[in-house]
């Protein structure tokens, strides 16, 4: 069994699913020949064809729309935006078909898609090429949002999200797309689409985050342990609809909850999360909530960026700060 | 200097406005008299059918609603010239081809009358249900048409449009990717002359609207929407070009909107009473009226019983939306996911308590 | 001086700025000869002209762009959706250019401009004519959302948003556009930007809302009184950026707080306040948080959207369990 | 049938891919030699930058970089056809026309190389930024030709787009509403044959990309885009014509991109190099360099010389950018807004103290 990367896992997904169900169809810019931009798709078109590995017109409009066709009439389309900050042309379609649909005609018909994109910064790119902007799914009913944060996490939770009969935007953290390597068997196996993923026990503090931010978690974990405090780390992972019960049941046991994104802070994800502990755990926090997250302000070009990520050290002492209010 | 290409848009017409015949070359469909007068038949009954829902808006009884005056032979050509398993997708009032293939009266009140269960209609499964949002219908088409293109089906997409909506991004992204890929798609633009209280005019600069489809390289085409035969012609040729996999079209349909745009507006703001006036003499009824009682296919006694037919139906079909009681609260939840994520659970209960 | 509506105010606010700044020009659909299918922009063409009343094409994209341009070319562009639910069309546009042109460029362009909607659900309208979807926007940087509940509120505000050099989307609840009248005095003064309005002193629960549903926030105010709780209502006006100070000085006051708002609750803009809470007012309050929202569900068509949107029964419900926790 | 419209697209060209003269009736401009090959010069100065930025980038010192290779007349003609006071809207790899407009060197190094202060530049402060996002930028042209229209300023406003752009919605929109509305605005389709690794011929099933104009009801070009004259008589005259109120125009310039996409890009994956090598037979400098000395206007020891000259400007554009220091931390706050909201304020001093 080989070890793959996460960028790889999401390839691996993508043909497992696409061997198995005639009706999965891959689209959008560059996916074809060039593999995606990050080379997601690599080697689709050779095993599949292009009638079901699509370079569409370059329209972020035209992608999204096709995507709620296609799957109206029961195909399975797995749409790409080459990147989260071009996924705003598609919008009016996820957010008024997609996630609709179901509801509009009162279960005729459905829209089981997903949207894929690399998402977030650190990997010095360009403008535009490094938002996390997840926040603007988490408030729209109907919809999935997924961000896995490990090649096993990426394989079977892709496999659940083009399982799933309601539409799932898939974000893919690509600052770890090559992160790191592990076993992933190839066996069609999906993950649930709806429990957070314990990634460390610990019963000092819950540190909650997703996506490429897992990273610099359990490095603050990591630095933690090594001052004696034990940091329970969660992945949300699949943050619509949440899974509020596991984090609750680890604030139950810590008292103390830092939440970690990217994203800016001023309602981003985080905040309903904390918005959920303020509703169900005030009993149980010895600390008050702590966000660790970009500012609110555009990320800046790469010469800064690294400046506007949660690092390390910036988790640490929120996490110490949490340690010492109580 | 040298020409990188040409482009020609025609303009087709049978039956004029007086309903006296424009050329003599009539498609095989229109020698079937009883087919025509069948057609003319449905488009009274839409027409009944819409002032009845105007008078229901009026009385308290139905939400805004938005009448389709005018644009009956453009809408039951539609709806005519497709198949069963052909693929629908309207704006909001294309009710003419929606009856034809199978949606009811009541179902339709029903989603004007703010119920979901209105989309959920006895029309072709695979049909769209209306769409508010404009334009972005065409896509779902297009992405319809993809699917049969990839499947090898030998069905046909469908989408109507307005002239305000093909102004519409989408619109144009719908037309450019059925070009690219050559799909198996016929866009209708109803060019009824208003979005809302915008003229045509405002809309763009463009000579007719057929020429929008030469940004996508689909062959285009302006018809009287006005006229049945010429209609239903255009999408003689339309559908079967696409199903034989000769690609797209855009079609242009010129008619007029007789009515305001919905109940919720009031047209004399805007546009001249003369021109609505100068626009009934064009109306789609009147002239396929006149055609046939000139054929002896169809009187005025006919004409009398038909619509007292119609009347009947269509009380019927108000009954029976009347009649239908309100989803129970946790509707609203049930159809959000295909099962009800867990996360939600509570916020059911919640509601289905308070009743 | 005349008594007039919440969308009187508006369109006294635009013709006022209009008549004193020659750069400020309105576009939309139906805002010329129709003034607006709510007739928020009546009788501004034939003031001003068609030259600064401008309808556009029927394209939101369109609209947007052209906002973006006039603006950064120095006029004042005050752009309409015509209702909230067809927004999503112009999202590349302010998220990508709107709220950043000043940030990229650093300061040298900026993008001066407005754009209104009618906004929120409970007036019985078609399908997509409902929406309550200001939490996309107070994710993204460099923006501001406003959101008035009265004729004042909508005059100075309004005014205020118009002035202001940067981005402002302002929502306008349309089912109190026509609910009361007050007397707006037309003297062109604004109100400011960044702080949330005390419409209703109170030291026993907080209760923190905007929009159409400070109507029935108030009336629960009234009914507790008659209970003889005192209930402080907190009309935030401007979500972004928050004025968190004068949300906290009442809490910490009161130690109670509910949220109301017809958003569906997760990741609406009430986690926000909840989050800041759960971080600055652990120790201020006696009880937990309570959102009362709109549900996890798309807002239902008419016949059902009065079970959605939250009832003064709800409100009052939610302050009575935040007294008896405590 | 009787015809509605009919549309013409012609093709414009003066100098052959050899730099013979394709027709006689040279533009005024095109007589004028002395500028002909200060024209050559700025191309030459574009593709000695052009090579060096890549190198910069191959060594780490630049970010991600989209070269110009190949397109290098198309822009040196619209930057040179345009006023000052004319607005250019670009998507990220127009150099000549910016350059030539006065941006520097080291002002698009320092935007490459991840630093917000290269968008402050040195070109007219109206000039738009370079925008990521595809096609978005030609509204914003749109909107500044809407400004100049309302102020009855004689100004013009020109966007640049690629061949895949061109199928962008915002694209389509910005042509519609320059006809709807008569801006003065001047559309360039840069088509360089690819969109990343998508060809021409899978963005659109259009023949020409200039008839995307047609829907617009604008009028259309297209032309050599790799024949200086040719591209730069167009921009005269589109120009001019939006100048004095008659409109837009959608011109399509076609060249090839020699290059990859950007340096992040490798086009072996997808393009063959015949094709490329055939490219270069095309390219634009070639032939303009063969036109002028033919004409004795120009020589080898000219080139060279200009060559050199060009490298040690080039190389001190590099160093004032490779010197260019980061901005502080508290710069991520300082452009969000025109004043910083309290709300931010702890936020900074936080970052600020965090350095
Ligand atoms: C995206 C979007 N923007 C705005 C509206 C509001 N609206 C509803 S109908 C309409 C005019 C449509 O005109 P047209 O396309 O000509 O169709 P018609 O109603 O004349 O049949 C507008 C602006 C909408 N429904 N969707
Ligand atoms: C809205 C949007 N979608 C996708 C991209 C990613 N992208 C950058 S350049 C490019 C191809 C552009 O091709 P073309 O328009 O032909 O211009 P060229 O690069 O060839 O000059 C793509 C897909 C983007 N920048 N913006
Ligand atoms: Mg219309
Ligand atoms: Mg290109």
């Amino acid at each position: 069994m080989a070890q793959i990367t996460l960028i790889e896992a999401v390839t691996q997904a993508l043909a497992w699913e696409m061997a198995h169900d005639p009706s999965v169809v891959v689209l959008g810019e560059d996916v074809g020949v060039n593999g995606g931009v990050f080379r997601a798709t690599l080697g689709l078109i050779d095993r599949f064809g292009a009638e079901r590995v699509i370079d569409t017109p370059l329209d972020e409009t035209t992608i999204a729309g096709l995507t709620v066709g296609l799957a109206a009439q029961g195909m399975k389309p797995v749409a790409e935006a080459q990147f989260e900050g071009f996924i705003y042309g598609m919008l009016e379609q996820i957010i008024c078909h997609a996630a609709r649909l179901r509801n509009r005609t009162r279960g005729r018909m459905s829209v089981p898609a997903v949207w894929r994109a690399p998402w977030g910064g650190g990997i010095r790119a360009p403008e535009h090429h490094s938002e996390a902007n997840e926040a603007i799914f988490t408030n729209v009913p109907g919809l999935r949002v997924v961000l896995p944060s490990s090649p096993a996490r990426a394989y079977g939770l892709l496999l659940a999200s083009i399982r799933d009969p309601d539409p799932v935007i898939f974000f893919e953290p690509k600052r770890i797309y090559r992160q790191y390597k592990e076993e992933v068997p190839d066996d069609g196996e999906a993950l649930p689409l709806d429990v957070c993923f314990v990634l460390r026990d610990g019963s000092d503090v819950t540190l909650v985050t997703w996506g490429a931010q897992v990273k610099e978690t359990l490095e603050a974990a990591d630095a933690l342990a090594a001052e004696g405090v034990r940091a329970e780390v969660i992945d949300v992972a699949t943050l619509k609809p949440l899974d509020f019960d596991t984090i609750h049941e680890s604030v139950r046991k810590t008292g103390r909850c830092v939440i970690v994104h990217e994203a800016p802070r001023t309602a981003g994800f985080g905040a309903e999360i904390a918005a959920r502990l303020a509703e169900h755990a005030m009993y149980d926090l010895v600390a008050p909530v702590e966000r660790v997250t970009g500012y609110d302000t555009h990320i800046p070009l790469f010469r800064l960026e690294m400046k506007y990520l949660p690092s390390v050290e910036r988790i640490v002492a929120a996490a110490r700060r949490t340690l010492a209010a109580s | 200097m040298p020409t990188a290409a040409t482009f020609e848009i025609e303009y087709l017409q049978f039956l004029d406005a007086d309903g006296s015949l424009a050329r003599n070359d009539l498609p095989a469909f229109a020698r079937d008299t009883r087919q025509l007068v069948k057609l003319y038949q449905e488009m009274l009954m839409v027409r009944i059918f819409d002032a009845k829902a105007i008078a229901l808006q009026r009385t308290g009884k139905l939400g805004t609603y938005a009448p389709c005056l005018g644009h009956e032979a453009t809408y039951l050509a539609i709806g005519s010239a497709m198949q069963e398993d052909d693929v629908l997708a309207v704006s909001y009032r294309e009710y003419g081809a929606q009856f034809h293939r199978g949606v009811k009266p009541r179902e339709l009140l029903l989603y004007w009358g703010g119920d979901e269960r209105g989309n959920d209609f006895s029309g072709p499964a695979h049909d769209f249900a209306w769409c508010v949002p404009i334009g972005t219908q065409c896509l779902h088409a297009a992405g319809s048409a993809l699917a049969f293109k990839i499947r090898k089906e030998p069905r046909v997409a469908v989408c109507t449009i307005g002239d305000g909506g093909s102004s519409k991004a989408d619109f144009n992204s719908a037309l450019n990717v059925t070009g690219a890929m050559q799909l198996p798609l016929v866009a209708v633009i109803v060019n009824n002359q208003w979005a809302i209280s915008v003229p045509r005019g405002a809309q763009t600069g463009a000579k007719t609207l057929a020429q929008k489809g030469i940004a996508a390289g689909l062959e285009c085409l302006q018809v009287d929407g006005n006229d049945l035969i010429a209609m239903r012609a255009a999408m003689d040729y339309a559908i079967k070009r696409a199903r034989h996999g000769h690609g797209g079209m855009c079609i242009e349909a010129v008619t007029y909107r007789l009515s305001d745009h919905t109940t919720a507006d009031d047209a004399r703001r805007y546009r001249s009473e003369q021109e609505v006036k100068d626009a009934w003499a064009r109306e789609p009824l009147r002239r396929m009226k006149a055609y046939l009682m000139a054929l002896n296919a169809w009187t005025e006694e006919e004409e009398v019983a038909w619509k007292e037919q119609c009347t009947r139906y269509v009380d019927a079909e108000v009954n029976a939306y009347l009649e239908t009681k309100s989803q129970p609260v946790e509707a609203m939840f049930d159809y959000t996911y295909a099962e009800l994520p867990p996360d939600l659970v509570a916020q059911r209960a919640e509601a289905v308590v308070r009743g």
